[in-house]
């Protein structure tokens, strides 16, 4: 199964997302998120995010989603964290954070290569809104 | 001379309870600075992660160096929640491990601390000297040092020196545009403000310096 | 002052894009979140969205940012609701989410030019995150 | 003859309680379509925004018809939640202002009331047919009722016609690559599929045609 990781630097954008995406997911993901500093701060927390992917891995590759600057270099932290045989199955994808995630899991329903859903998630940014 | 200059967990325990105090007598000042070019939080992320270091210093300072400095490393990680979180974190982490698990190191072996852990903000930041981050006080700091020390200055002379380069590299910071970190999107308007990160740095630095015997 | 809408399908998406942005805000924008539908379910809702953008103006231009299709289809449908005072001054950026909010309320640390600020906001989906 | 054909707001007001039902009795059929393409909530958006109508229409029916309409269309927009909301709402609120302000209207009126409250789903949602949504069985059900107009079939079988294209439109949405709504980012994968919406306006027009006098 497709693990995917929502990290933003406020807890209730992370759980709002996975709420949206969880409607459109038809079990192929697991989604787990990674918002917010330790006590519900603004900010983000390597050690939640280490557990997000943990928690995200099934054996297959993880995708992390995250919003601001920080939030990446945290998830990098994360990532050497973690163990070698899931680290390099994590990617960290260059997507805009709602948008990103959605098409993600929607692509997922579609297909299961990863390297397709990861440019899904990619291109979503261009996706014209009006 | 190096070799004989020794410094033992008595003194890093010290920096850090310091470090801690001057951290929250310092937090507005830091803040100010980050509200000017960020998101006003630096000063309040740092009081944060080094109130959570203070609260288990008592009961970490039993552990060796490498352990110690891993644990302070960590709390910050887990803490501090800002930019300053994982590079702060990643330099006191990689600070430990030229300690070797020992409780006392010299001279040599404490200018290879500072310089694993700086090297290590540079990694995790990927920020270069120009950027307008902590690396401007940083970066400059270790060459100072480095030199110093290639010139066989006396340990705490050496420090000086560290201390003034980090100084000198945080009032660079001022006429910057940022390239790293969120004050990267203000353009010409971070111009003109120092860079929170490299007045953290200085505050830092200069409570190694500050403690060290002569 | 500036008025900007922050138009979710999930009432936690919009309020932490608010927590966040707000951290960046200087007093020069007026945020205003719309998430959900009713009763905190997922979904949009225009009568909620209307009320966001009556909140949020204050005499200059009201900027929109949304998260899918139906979110702009019940934010055009709030605009039609407002008096065509406010209407005029309503804009829809055709942003990321998250990512437009934040690089719009920057901006407008920045100037006061609106077309700027909304210019920023879309080209927020080309800033490279890692 | 459809001058003579009048529909009074019993008729309207049996139509609204039917379809209330109705909605319930076909949730999990409608969300099961919309689980199939889109996010699974067609049927409970309907369901919950249906309800908030029922609750109050005994109160609403004291209005003419275009209040009447209008708060039904304001109730699905509030409550919806999704797509349908402010595409059914405006479809109410619209159909309503061409009944100007009578509790009564003829055979004309109503299918000028039905053509308002379909173009502003057109418009509302910026579809044509061909795009796999409710307008591929909107759009089809008015040309038809159009039609049978012009050429002076009798109302009920008019209506009749006009909810054979809706049917015929609904089931052509099958073989369709979505062009809107959320079923347009899977692609290839909606063919096969019916769209929701096109089987939710079948449903409401079926409504308006059972309870119309022969
Ligand atoms: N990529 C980076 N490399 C080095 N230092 C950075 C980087 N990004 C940010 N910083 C430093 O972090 C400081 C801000 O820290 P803080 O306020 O805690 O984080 P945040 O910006 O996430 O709120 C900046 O002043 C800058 O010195
Ligand atoms: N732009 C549009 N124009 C017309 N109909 C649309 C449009 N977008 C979506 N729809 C209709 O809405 C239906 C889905 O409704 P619903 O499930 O309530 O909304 P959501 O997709 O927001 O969850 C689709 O099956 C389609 O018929
Ligand atoms: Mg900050
Ligand atoms: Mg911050
Ligand atoms: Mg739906
Ligand atoms: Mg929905």
């Amino acid at each position: 199964m497709l693990g995917l990781v929502i990290v933003s630097h406020s807890e209730k954008v992370a759980q709002g997302i996975k709420d949206i995406a969880e409607q459109m997911n038809n079990g192929m993901v697991r989604i787990i998120e990674a918002g917010g500093a330790d006590e519900g701060r603004i900010g983000t927390n390597p050690l939640k995010i280490q557990a997000a992917i943990e928690a995200a891995y099934d054996q297959g590759p993880v995708l992390i989603f995250a919003d601001l600057g920080s939030a990446i270099m945290n998830a990098e932290l994360a990532i050497d964290l973690v163990d070698d045989q899931i680290k390099k199955q994590i990617t960290i994808v260059n997507a805009p954070l709602v948008e990103g995630v959605i098409a993600a899991v929607i692509q997922a329903t579609i297909t299961d290569d990863v390297e397709d859903i990861i440019q899904t998630a990619i291109a979503s940014k261009d996706l014209n809104k009006i | 001379m190096y070799e004989s200059y020794v410094l033992d967990k008595a003194y890093f325990v010290k920096v850090i309870e310091d470090l801690a105090a001057i951290v929250e007598e310092q937090r507005d000042y830091l803040t100010g600075l980050d509200s000017a070019i960020g998101d006003g939080d630096h000063g309040l992320n740092l009081s944060i992660g080094f109130r959570e270091v203070s609260k288990n210093l008592s009961e970490w300072q039993k552990e060796n160096l490498t352990i110690l400095f891993k644990k302070i490393g960590m709390a910050l990680l887990g803490k501090v929640g800002g930019s300053a979180g994982p590079l702060y974190g990643s330099l006191f982490m990689k600070m430990g491990e030229p300690a070797g698990g020992k409780d006392v190191v010299d001279f040599n072996e404490f200018c290879n601390m500072l310089k694993a852990g700086i090297e290590a903000v540079e990694m995790r930041g990927k920020a270069v000297v120009g950027e307008k981050t902590m690396v401007d006080a940083l970066r400059p700091a270790l060459d100072a040092l480095t030199k110093a020390v290639e010139d066989g200055v006396a340990p705490k002379i050496a420090f000086e020196k560290m201390l003034d380069s980090a100084k000198a590299g945080r009032e660079s910071t001022i006429p910057l545009i940022a390239k790293k970190g969120r004050a990267m999107r203000l353009g010409e308007r971070a111009i003109g403000h120092v860079d929170p990160g490299s007045a953290s740095s200085c505050i830092i630095l200069e409570m190694f310096y500050k403690n060290m015997p002569q």
